[in-house]
C-alpha cells in the first residue's frame, strides 16, 4: 500500500529551508551566480540565525504538507551571534529524537553548517535531501486525511 | 489593510524564458485586490530611484513587495525609492527570484515559475503581518574608561587623548606603568623598559584630557555602549564616572612556582621576574646560570604557551653571557617558541653569543641537584638521550603569565565572558578586542598573554574602536549591530502573555534578557541596546510571548502556509 | 479565605462525567477531573474541563424580569410568582388545563423534573408536559419499550470495553460522547472490532476497521440486509431466538423482501462490505450495537430503532454483560427527566396515564384529580401555541434554537397569551416571554441527574446562584403553592423519597446511598446494589419482540433546486444551543462562529475556499455561514452544526414528524448552496 | 501514612504551614483533594489513590498571599514537578512545605517509574526504580520498524478529541495564552487534533522539563500514551548532557545553553554536527 503511494508519486517531494542569512542564505545565491542545476521543489524562508527557527515552525512546516525541513546555519563556532546556533543546534537534534520517536524519521529534518562560499554544498544538499526523500513513505496519516486526501483520490 | 505594491524587476530580461513574470503578475492582480503590480526593467540604478519613488507615491504604498535578485535587498537605490515615498524599513519585503530561482532552475521553466509565483505569495503574505520593532536611543558620552595603567592601557589612553577624548585611567597600583616597572629590558630591542614607558607616562602626567585614578577599582557598572556609568572606589571614596566605553586592559598575574625544581625552598631557584629585579638592582654574583622554560606551563592544568618566557629567557642569557665575566648560561626547554623574523633572528643571535641549549622531555625534567644550595642540575638531553650532570649556582624558572584574580569580579560587574583559563574572550570570529558587550573592548595580557610592545599594539587598536564609538553623537539599539547594516530588529516581549519563565534570559547569547517584577509575577524584559536579534529568545519561548517584529510567528506561520498551495 | 473542592457532575452530556470544582472566595475557578469517579474515572471532554466558566459569566439572569412593551422590568420574587400564577390560573378557567403547556428540562435534576411535572398535571388535570427528549431519544423510548419492555440503555458505559464487536450508528461519539468514545477505544485496544455506519466520515469513522458510509436515511435497508444475511447463512443465535425470542417467523417472512442486493443498492454500500460487517457482528461473542440522533432524527426513526433492536436480539447480543444497545442519550438528565415522568403519557417510572390503577395511585398521593389523555408533545405544544395552547411555562430550554424550522417555532411562540420561561441566561427563547424566571445552574443546587446508563448521581452545590436567582427546586415550591398543588417535600432528598414511593424501579433510591457512585435503577429497596445491565434472564417485557421496521424514505431528498443532502449535529467543542458553551471564553475561541462541512470536490465547482462566506437554503428558509472544505462529508452532502444563533441551522431542517414517537427529521433535508461575495 | 499525618499535625500545630494539601476521606470513604488548616481534621487525610498535587498547589500559591505556606504531600513525581517550577518562577520555595511520601511497589510497577521517589521521605519505603522500557507497550511504540510505527502513532493520535486534558493536566503546562490555542499553529475547531502540531509541539515543548510524571496520559480519555513522546528525548538529555529535569533546581537545562557557557555539555559535540557536503563538480 505505502509501496503504492510511493511509486505513484509524481511531483518531487516538497522542501521548507530556513536559511541563515550569514551562510546558507549567501550559498543559494551564489549556487545562482554558478548557475548550478537545482530541483526547483523547494522554498527558502530566510533567518537571521539559526536559532531563529522555532521547533514548532518545524512542525507546522510537515503538518502543512511539507516532506522535509533544512536549517542551514553557520559552521558550529562560527555563529555571528556568539555561538546562539550552539545552542540552536541543540535544541533541534531534540525535534529529530522527537521526530524518530513518532516514526515520521529525524532525517526529514536536515541540520547542515557551512559557510557562504559553499555554493556546491548547498546545492549538493538540496539535491540529496530530494533524493532521499522522495524514497520516505508519505505523511499522509499525520497530515490528516479531510485535508488533502480525498482530493487526491477522487479526482 | 496597508496598500501594498508589488514591484517586479526584469533584470534586463534576464529572467526571460525562465520565469514567466507577466502570468504571474496577472495571477496576483487576481488574487489580492489590494495589490498593484508593476513589472520593470530594473530596481537597482541610480536613476530608477526616483521613478520609482513617485510611482509608489502616487499609487500610495504602505508597504512593497518586491521580486528581484538576490542582492536586490541591499541595494541602496531600492531603498531610496522607498524612502522618496516615505516607506518605513520595516514595509519592504523581498523575493529572490534571479540566484535563487530562475538560475539554478534554468533547466526547468515551468518549476522556476511555479516557484517564483509562490515566493511572491509568500513575501505578500510575510508583509501583511510583518511589524516593526520601537528603537531607542542615547546621546554618546564621549570620555572613555581605561581600565589599568600597563602598557595596553597607556598606549589606549594616549592615543584616545590624542584624539580628543577624555579618558579615566583607573589603575589598581599607586603610579603607572604596570608590568613595565617591574622588568629592566624588553626584547628585541634590548632598551630600558624604563625608556619604553617614560614618554607615556609624561603624556598621562601632563596631558589634561587624561585623568589618572591610582590605588582604584570598578565597583558597579550600569548602562550601555555610549553611556556606561561607572562607580570606582579610590583612596578618598568612591565616584560616579560617565564612559560611552570602556576599554579593559587589567594585564596578567605571573605564576608563583611554588615546590616546582625545589623553588622556595633553595633561595639560589628564582623566577624570570625575581631576575629582572635583580637586573635593576645591579649585575648578579653569581656566574653559572640554568633557565628551565615552561615551568608550570603547557601542562594539563595550564594547557597553553604564555609566549613571552621564551624571548624573555633569551634575552637574560645573552645578558649573562655579556655582563658577567665568565658567566655562562644554558637553556633547558621543551622547545623554543621564537615567532616572526624579530625574534627568530633573536634566538640565533643568542645561539652565536653561546648560550647552551637542553631540550628535555615533559615526562623528565631536569632535576636540581645540592643540599642547602645549588649544586648542579641532572637533566636526560632529549635530543642525544643520554643523562648529563652540569654544575651551577643559579636556577631561573620561566613562569607562565596566568589570568588576574579580579577577572572573575570584572566577569561579573561588565557580564563579560571568560575563556577556558580565565583570561577575558572576545566575539569570535570577526570581531577582535570586541567583547559580548557592545562598547566594552579588551587589549594586552588580560585578553591573552603578549609582550609589551604587542600589548600596546593592542591598546591602540581597541582606542581606535572605542572611538568608533565615541565619536558619534547618538547611539540607536538599532545601529548597535555586530553584521552590516543595521540590525533587522530586537526582541520584544508582550508583558501581559509573559510568564516569566526565563527561558530567554539562560539563552541569551548577549545577556540582553532579565527578568522583573511585575506585581506579584515575573516579567522578561529586552534591553534593546544588548540585542543583537539573533532570534534564541524567540526560539525557546514557550507561548510565542518574545518576538522579533521583523520577523514574527506570525509571518512564519503564513509563509509555510504559502509555500507549497 | 481558602481553596474548597467540591465534587459534582458535568452538566453537559448523557454521560455524567465526575469533574471537581476548585471554589475560591464563593467564585468557581477551575475544574478538575474526578478519578475516582465510577465512569469518567478521571477523565473530561473540552467542555468538562472549562464547564466552570460560564458559571460567573455576566449575562447570567439576577432578578425575575416581567415584559413591558419589548422590553423587560426586574421585578421581587413575590410580585413574579403571584403574576405567573395569576395568569396561569386566569387561562386555566377560560380555555381549561389542556390550554397549559409545560416543557419541562433534560438539564434540570430529577427532582426538579418530578416536581414540574407532577405541577402541570396536578394544578391544571393536563398531561401536557414534554421536554427535548422528544427532540433526540423519544423513537428510543417508544421502540425500545415496545420490543424490549425498557426504553434505556441495556448495559452500562464500562461494560463497552468488553465487548469484541462495536456496531455504531449515527453516532459522532468523539465529538458528542467523547469519554464514551473512549470507552470504546480501551475495547479496540483490547483486540475488538469496530465498525461505523455513517454517511459522513466522522473522527470515529477514520479509527473504525470497518466504515459504511450509507446513502442518508437508508439505515433499515442497510439493518435489514445485514439481518437477511444473518439468517441465510445460519450466523443468527438460534437457541438465544428460540427461548428468549418471539414473532421470529414474522421477521423472517417480512425480511422476504429485502434481498442483500437490494439493501445494498438502497443504502449505498458495495454487498461484500454488508455481508463481512453482518459476519463480524454476527459473529462477535459480545456484540454491542451504539446508536445515535443519526438513527432516531428521522421520520422513519422509530422504525429505525426497532430495526438495531432486531439486529441485536437475533444475534443474542442482549442480556449480557459486554453486549446490548447502547442508545446515547443527548442531555445531562434527559434519561431523568424521562424516568421522572417529564412526558405526555407517562407518570414517573413509565406508568401509562391511561392506565388506571396508575393514574389512581398517583391521584392518591398528590390529592389532585388527574387527567387520563395523554398530552401534547413538545412539537405539538409549540405548533400548536396560541391555538389550543395558550399559555406555556418552558423550564430551561431553548425551542427557539433547537426545534426544527425555527422561523416557524418563534411565531407559535409570539402568539401565546402567557409564556413563562425560567432559566439561566436570556435565550433566544426567553427573549419572547411575558415572564423570566432566573434560575440556578448545575453547580448551584443539589439534587440528581440520572446519565445514560441509568445511574442516579448526587448533583452537590458549590456556589451559590448570582443575585436574586434560586434554584429551580425552590422555585417550583414557590409556584406550586401558589397555585395549590401541595409540595410536602422541603429539600431535594425529601423529594426523592416522594419518587421512590411512588416509582417501584427507584424505590432504592435514597441521595445518602449515591455518595460514592450513585446507583442504576432499577433499583427495587434500599439494600438492592443497582443493576449494572437489563434483560439479564428475562426481557423486561418478558419475551424480546421482533419488530418488523417498514422503510420509509426521507420526506425531502435532493432535486434540482436543492441538491444537497443537508444534516445537522454537534461539534466537540459546542453544546447543544450553545447557551453555556458560547458563554465559555475557552470553547468559544476554540470555536468562533458557525460553518457548514462541503467536501473539497463539491468546493471546487461552486469555486469555495476555507473561510468564504456561503448561504445556505432550503424550502424553510436561509442561513449565512463560512465554508468548512473537508473529506469528512461525502459527495453531495453537507454539515451544519445547531450551536450558533447568528446561523441558525434549524430555519433549514424538516418539521417532518415520525408517526410513533413525533421526532422531526432533523438529519436529513435538501438544500442548496451559493458563495456570497465578499 | 500515620508519619504523614503527624508531620502534617505538626505542621500546623507549629504554625509552619498555613495549609495542608492532601486528599480527605468524606462518607462512604469517598476520597477527594482538600486544604487542611485545623490539626483536628488531620485524621481524614489519606495518602492513597496516587494523587498529583503540583499543578493545584502552584494555582492555590499564586492566588493566595505572599506569605501563605502551604504544605503538599507529593510523590516523586510531584516532588520534581515542583522543582521545575520553582526553576520557572511559577512558585516560590519559599511558600511550599514538602511531605514527601514514596510510591509503593504496585504503583512503581504500573507507572514504571524510573523514580517512585521524592527528594526527602516522610512516609513509605522507597522502591527500586523500574525502566519504562519494561513496558512492553511502550518499548512497540518506540522502537522497531519506523514506517511501522508511524502508522500506529498516526493513528494514536487520530484518537485525539482535542479535550486539552494532557495540557491542563500537565504540572509543566502554565502558558496563558498556549501555543496549542493558536490557530497560526493548530487548526481550531477540527477532530482530531492536527497531529503533528499539536502533539508534538506539546512535546516538544517538555522536551527539557517532562518529570514523567504520566498525568497526561492518565488524563486523556482515549488513552493515547503520550507519555511515551516524551521518553526518548529525556533519554537523549541523560546520555548526552546528564541532564534529569526535576533532580537539580539550581541546572538550568542544556539546551538554553551554547557549548562554551556550559562545556561539560559541549565537550564532546555530537555526531550530528555533520560538515554537510563539499562535493566539487
Amino acid at each position: 500500500m505505502e509501496e503504492e503511494k510511493r511509486k505513484n508519486r509524481t511531483e518531487l517531494p516538497k522542501i521548507l529551508v530556513f536559511a541563515c542569512r550569514w551562510c546558507g542564505g549567501i550559498g543559494a545565491g551564489r549556487a545562482g551566480w554558478k548557475r548550478l542545476e537545482i530541483p526547483a521543489s523547494f522554498r527558502i524562508i530566510p533567518v537571521e540565525c539559526a536559532a531563529l527557527v522555532e521547533p514548532d515552525a518545524v512542525f507546522r512546516a510537515l503538518s502543512s504538507g511539507m516532506d522535509g525541513v533544512a536549517v542551514l546555519g553557520c559552521h558550529v563556532g562560527g555563529c555571528r551571534y556568539n555561538e546562539a546556533n550552539h545552542a540552536a543546534l541543540k535544541r533541534l537534534d531534540l525535534v529529530k529524537v522527537l521526530l524518530d520517536t513518532t516514526g515520521i524519521g529525524g532525517e526529514r529534518l536536515l541540520l547542515a553548517f557551512g559557510t557562504a562560499h559553499e555554493d556546491h554544498q548547498f546545492a549538493g544538499i538540496i539535491r540529496r535531501f530530494t533524493d532521499f526523500l522522495g524514497k520516505q513513505p508519505p505523511l499522509e496519516p499525520w497530515t490528516g486525511f479531510a485535508k488533502n486526501a480525498d482530493l487526491r483520490s477522487e479526482g | 489593510m496597508a496598500k501594498t505594491v508589488v514591484l517586479l524587476c526584469r533584470c534586463f530580461g534576464e529572467l526571460d524564458g525562465i520565469i514567466a513574470l507577466d502570468g504571474i503578475a496577472d495571477r496576483l492582480r487576481a488574487e489580492r485586490e489590494d495589490t498593484s503590480v508593476y513589472l520593470l526593467n530594473s530596481l537597482c540604478m541610480e536613476e530608477d530611484a526616483h521613478r520609482i519613488g513617485a510611482l509608489l507615491k502616487q499609487e500610495g504604498a504602505r508597504a512593497v513587495c518586491a521580486g528581484l535578485c538576490a542582492a536586490g535587498s541591499k541595494r541602496e537605490a531600492l531603498w531610496e525609492s522607498l524612502r522618496n515615498a516615505g516607506i518605513e524599513r520595516s514595509g519592504l519585503f523581498t523575493a529572490d527570484l534571479r540566484e535563487g530561482c530562475a538560475w539554478i532552475h534554468q533547466g526547468n521553466p515551468p518549476g522556476a515559475t511555479e516557484k517564483a509565483k509562490d515566493l511572491l505569495f509568500m513575501a505578500l503574505a510575510a508583509l501583511d503581518e510583518k511589524k516593526a520593532s520601537a528603537d531607542v536611543s542615547a546621546d554618546v558620552h564621549p570620555e572613555c574608561l581605561v581600565l589599568g595603567a600597563g602598557p595596553a592601557g597607556l598606549a589606549a589612553a594616549v592615543s584616545l587623548a590624542g584624539q580628543g577624548i577624555p579618558v579615566h585611567l583607573v589603575e589598581r597600583a599607586a603610579q603607572p606603568g604596570g608590568m613595565l616597572n617591574l622588568i629592566s629590558r624588553t626584547y628585541p630591542g634590548d632598551d630600558h623598559a624604563k625608556t619604553r614607558i617614560e614618554p607615556l607616562l609624561r603624556e598621562v602626567e601632563t596631558n589634561n584630557m587624561i585623568a589618572f585614578y591610582p590605588r582604584s577599582k570598578v565597583v558597579s557598572v550600569r548602562g550601555f555602549a555610549g553611556d556606561f556609568k561607572i562607580g570606582i572606589q579610590g583612596p578618598d571614596g568612591t565616584l560616579r564616572l560617565r564612559a560611552g566605553a570602556v576599554i579593559i586592559a587589567t594585564g596578567a598575574g605571573v605564576l608563583l612556582p611554588r615546590g616546582l625544581y625545589r623553588y622556595g625552598e633553595l633561595k639560589q631557584v628564582i623566577t624570570q621576574m625575581e631576575l629582572e629585579r635583580q637586573w635593576i638592582r645591579g649585575v648578579p654574583d653569581d656566574k653559572r646560570f640554568a633557565f628551565i622554560q615552561c615551568a608550570g606551563a603547557r601542562s594539563p592544568e595550564r594547557a597553553y604557551c604564555s609566549t613571552i618566557c621564551c624571548p624573555s629567557s633569551l634575552k637574560n642569557a645573552m645578558r649573562v653571557m655579556e655582563e658577567i665575566p665568565g658567566g655562562e648560561a644554558t637553556i633547558f626547554h621543551r622547545d623554543i617558541m621564537t615567532p616572526g623574523n624579530l625574534l627568530e633572528a633573536y634566538y640565533r643571535k643568542s645561539m652565536e653569543k653561546g648560550v647552551r641549549f637542553i631540550r628535555f622531555h615533559e615526562e623528565d625534567p631536569p632535576e636540581i641537584l645540592g643540599g642547602d644550595r645549588v649544586e648542579a642540575i641532572r637533566v636526560r638531553d632529549a635530543a642525544r638521550g643520554k643523562e648529563q650532570v652540569l654544575a651551577l649556582e643559579k636556577v631561573v624558572l620561566s613562569t607562565p603569565l596566568v589570568p588576574n584574580m579580579d577577572n572573575r569580579s570584572l566577569r561579573e560587574l561588565f557580564q563579560l565572558e571568560l575563556d577556558s583559563h580565565g583570561f577575558f574572550s572576545e566575539t569570535y570570529p570577526l570581531h577582535p578586542l570586541e567583547t559580548r558587550v557592545d562598547g566594552i573592548f579588551i587589549a594586552g595580557s588580560a585578553r591573552w598573554p603578549v609582550s609589551s610592545d604587542k600589548a600596546m599594539e593592542q591598546g591602540e587598536g581597541a582606542a581606535m574602536k572605542a572611538l568608533g564609538m565615541l565619536k558619534r553623537d547618538r547611539v540607536s539599539a538599532l545601529s548597535l549591530s555586530r553584521t552590516p547594516g543595521e540590525k533587522p530588529g530586537h526582541g520584544t516581549v508582550e508583558e501581559r502573555t509573559c510568564t516569566g519563565c526565563g527561558n530567554c534570559v539562560s539563552v541569551c547569547p548577549f545577556l540582553a534578557c532579565s527578568l522583573q517584577e511585575r506585581d506579584g509575577r515575573f516579567v522578561s524584559r529586552v534591553n534593546k541596546m544588548r540585542c543583537k536579534a539573533c532570534g534564541s529568545c524567540v526560539s525557546v519561548c514557550p507561548n510565542g510571548t518574545m518576538q522579533i517584529p521583523e520577523h514574527n510567528y506570525r509571518m512564519v506561520g503564513a509563509m509555510i502556509r504559502r509555500a507549497f498551495p | 479565605m481558602s481553596d474548597r473542592f467540591v465534587r459534582t457532575i458535568c452538566p453537559y452530556c448523557g454521560t455524567g462525567c465526575g469533574l471537581i470544582l476548585r471554589v475560591r472566595d464563593g467564585i468557581a475557578v477551575e475544574t478538575l477531573p474526578d478519578r475516582g469517579h465510577p465512569v469518567s474515572r478521571g477523565h473530561l471532554c473540552v467542555k468538562g474541563w472549562y464547564a466552570h466558566e460560564f458559571i460567573h459569566h455576566p449575562d447570567r439572569l439576577t432578578a425575575p424580569l416581567v415584559r413591558e412593551g419589548d422590553r423587560f422590568r426586574a421585578v421581587s420574587w413575590k410580585e413574579a410568582i403571584a403574576l405567573a400564577a395569576e395568569r396561569l390560573t386566569a387561562t386555566a378557567e377560560k380555555y381549561g388545563g389542556n390550554a397549559i403547556g409545560g416543557l419541562s428540562s433534560a438539564k434540570c435534576t430529577n427532582e426538579e423534573n418530578y416536581l414540574f411535572q407532577k405541577l402541570i398535571r396536578g394544578a391544571f388535570g393536563t398531561n401536557n408536559v414534554d421536554h427535548c427528549a422528544r427532540l433526540c431519544h423519544a423513537p428510543t423510548t417508544v421502540a425500545m419499550a415496545r420490543s424490549l419492555g425498557s426504553g434505556a440503555m441495556t448495559n452500562s458505559i464500562a461494560h463497552l470495553s468488553r465487548a469484541d464487536c462495536i456496531l455504531m450508528f449515527g453516532s459522532n461519539a468523539a465529538e458528542s460522547h467523547p469519554v464514551i468514545m473512549g470507552e470504546i477505544y480501551r475495547a479496540v485496544d483490547g483486540g475488538a472490532t469496530l465498525i461505523v455506519v455513517d454517511p459522513r466520515k466522522t473522527a470515529a469513522a477514520e479509527n473504525a476497521r470497518i466504515h459504511l458510509a450509507l446513502r442518508p436515511g437508508t439505515d433499515i435497508p442497510l439493518v435489514c440486509g445485514m439481518m437477511r444475511h444473518i439468517i441465510e447463512s445460519g450466523l443468527h443465535n438460534g437457541s438465544f431466538v428460540g427461548e428468549r425470542m418471539e414473532g421470529f417467523e414474522d421477521m423472517k417472512s417480512f425480511l422476504g423482501e429485502w434481498t442483500v442486493e437490494r439493501a445494498a443498492r438502497e443504502s449505498g454500500i458495495p454487498e461484500a462490505d454488508l455481508r463481512r460487517t453482518a459476519e463480524v457482528f454476527a459473529r462477535a461473542r459480545e456484540g454491542a450495537v451504539v446508536y445515535c440522533m443519526g438513527i432516531t432524527q428521522h421520520a422513519c426513526g422509530t422504525a429505525n430503532v426497532f430495526a438495531l433492536c432486531d439486529l441485536a436480539m437475533l444475534c443474542g447480543h442482549v442480556g449480557k454483560e459486554g453486549s446490548g444497545i447502547y442508545p446515547l442519550r443527548g442531555q445531562n438528565n434527559v434519561q431523568g427527566a424521562c424516568d421522572m415522568g417529564a412526558l405526555p403519557n407517562v407518570y414517573p417510572g413509565y406508568q401509562a396515564v391511561d392506565d388506571p390503577d396508575a393514574r389512581d395511585r398517583f391521584r392518591k398521593a398528590w390529592g389532585r384529580e388527574l387527567s387520563d389523555r395523554p398530552g401534547l408533545t413538545v412539537t405539538e405544544m409549540i405548533g400548536r401555541a396560541g391555538k389550543e395552547i395558550r399559555a406555556l411555562y418552558i423550564m430551561a430550554e431553548n425551542p427557539a434554537l433547537s426545534d426544527p424550522d425555527v422561523n416557524h417555532v418563534l411565531q407559535c411562540l409570539s402568539s401565546l397569551d402567557f409564556l413563562v420561561v425560567q432559566d439561566i441566561f436570556l435565550t433566544e427563547t426567553a427573549r419572547f416571554a411575558h415572564l423570566v424566571l432566573p434560575g440556578a445552574c448545575f453547580a448551584e443546587k443539589t439534587g440528581t441527574y440520572t446519565n445514560t446508563e441509568r445511574r442516579f448521581q448526587l448533583l452537590r452545590k458549590a456556589v451559590d446562584p448570582p443575585g436574586e436567582a434560586r434554584d429551580d427546586f425552590s422555585i417550583l415550591c414557590h409556584l406550586g403553592r401558589a397555585l395549590g398543588v401541595d409540595f410536602p417535600s422541603r429539600d431535594p432528598g425529601e423529594a426523592m423519597e416522594e419518587i421512590a414511593a411512588l416509582a417501584p424501579a427507584y424505590r432504592g433510591i435514597r441521595h445518602d446511598r449515591l455518595e460514592k457512585a450513585g446507583l442504576q435503577w432499577p433499583c427495587p429497596n434500599l439494600e438492592h446494589p443497582g443493576t449494572a445491565y437489563l434483560h439479564k434472564d428475562r426481557f423486561t417485557r418478558g419475551k424480546g419482540l421482533f419488530v418488523a421496521p417498514d422503510y420509509t424514505t426521507p420526506r425531502e431528498s435532493p432535486d434540482g433546486e436543492y441538491p444537497f443532502w443537508l444534516s445537522t449535529g454537534r461539534m466537540f467543542a459546542h453544546y447543544h444551543t450553545g447557551t453555556m458553551t458560547r458563554r465559555s471564553s475557552f470553547l468559544n475561541r476554540e470555536q468562533e462562529g458557525p460553518y457548514v462541512e462541503i467536501h473539497p470536490l463539491d468546493a471546487r465547482n461552486l469555486a469555495l475556499r476555507e473561510g468564504d462566506l456561503v448561504r445556505i437554503s432550503t424550502r424553510r428558509g436561509s442561513i449565512v455561514t463560512r465554508a468548512r472544505v473537508t473529506g469528512r462529508v461525502a459527495r453531495g452532502s453537507l454539515f451544519a452544526p445547531f450551536h450558533f444563533t447568528e446561523a441558525r441551522a434549524n430555519r433549514l431542517t424538516n418539521p417532518a414528524l415520525d408517526p410513533l414517537s413525533k421526532i422531526p427529521e432533523f438529519k436529513a433535508c435538501a438544500a442548496k448552496v451559493e458563495k456570497i461575495k465578499a | 501514612m500515620e508519619e504523614i499525618r503527624n508531620i502534617a499535625r505538626d505542621l500546623l500545630e507549629k504554625k509552619e504551614a498555613d495549609g495542608i494539601l492532601a486528599l480527605r476521606e468524606g462518607d462512604q470513604a469517598v476520597v477527594e483533594p482538600h486544604v487542611f488548616r485545623d490539626p483536628g481534621d488531620i485524621s481524614r487525610l489519606v495518602t492513597e489513590p496516587k494523587w498529583l498535587f503540583a499543578k493545584t498547589a502552584m494555582k492555590i500559591l499564586r492566588s493566595s498571599p505572599r506569605d501563605f505556606r502551604l504544605a503538599v504531600v507529593v510523590r516523586g513525581c510531584d516532588d520534581r514537578a515542583l522543582v521545575e517550577l520553582a526553576k520557572r518562577n511559577q512558585v516560590a520555595e519559599e511558600n511550599l512545605r514538602f511531605i514527601g511520601l514514596a510510591c509503593t511497589e504496585d504503583q512503581a510497577k504500573q507507572c514504571f517509574c524510573e523514580r517512585p521517589y521524592p527528594r526527602t521521605i516522610h512516609g513509605g519505603k522507597p522502591q527500586p526504580g523500574i525502566s519504562f522500557l519494561r513496558d512492553e507497550r511502550v518499548r512497540s511504540l518506540l522502537q522497531g520498524d519506523s514506517a511501522e510505527r508511524m502508522k500506529r502513532w498516526a493513528a494514536l493520535l487520530g484518537r485525539c478529541i482535542k479535550c486539552y486534558g494532557c495540557r491542563n493536566a500537565c504540572p509543566i503546562c502554565v502558558c496563558v495564552p498556549c501555543k496549542l490555542e493558536d490557530e497560526v499553529w493548530v487548526e481550531k475547531g477540527t477532530l482530531p487534533a492536527e497531529r503533528l502540531v499539536f502533539h508534538l509541539i506539546r512535546a516538544f515543548h517538555l522536551s527539557d522539563t517532562c518529570v514523567a510524571c504520566g498525568a497526561c496520559q492518565e488524563a486523556c480519555p482515549v488513552s493515547i500514551p503520550l507519555l511515551a513522546l516524551q521518553l526518548a528525548m529525556r533519554e537523549a538529555l541523560k546520555d548526552r548532557y546528564g541532564y534529569e529535569p526535576g533532580l537539580d533546581g539550581e541546572r538550568k537545562s542544556p539546551i538554553l545553553k551554547n557549548f562554551t557557557e556550559e562545556p561539560e555539555a559541549g565537550r564532546d559535540v555530537p555526531d550530528w554536527v555533520t560538515p554537510g557536503d563539499t562535493e566539487n563538480e
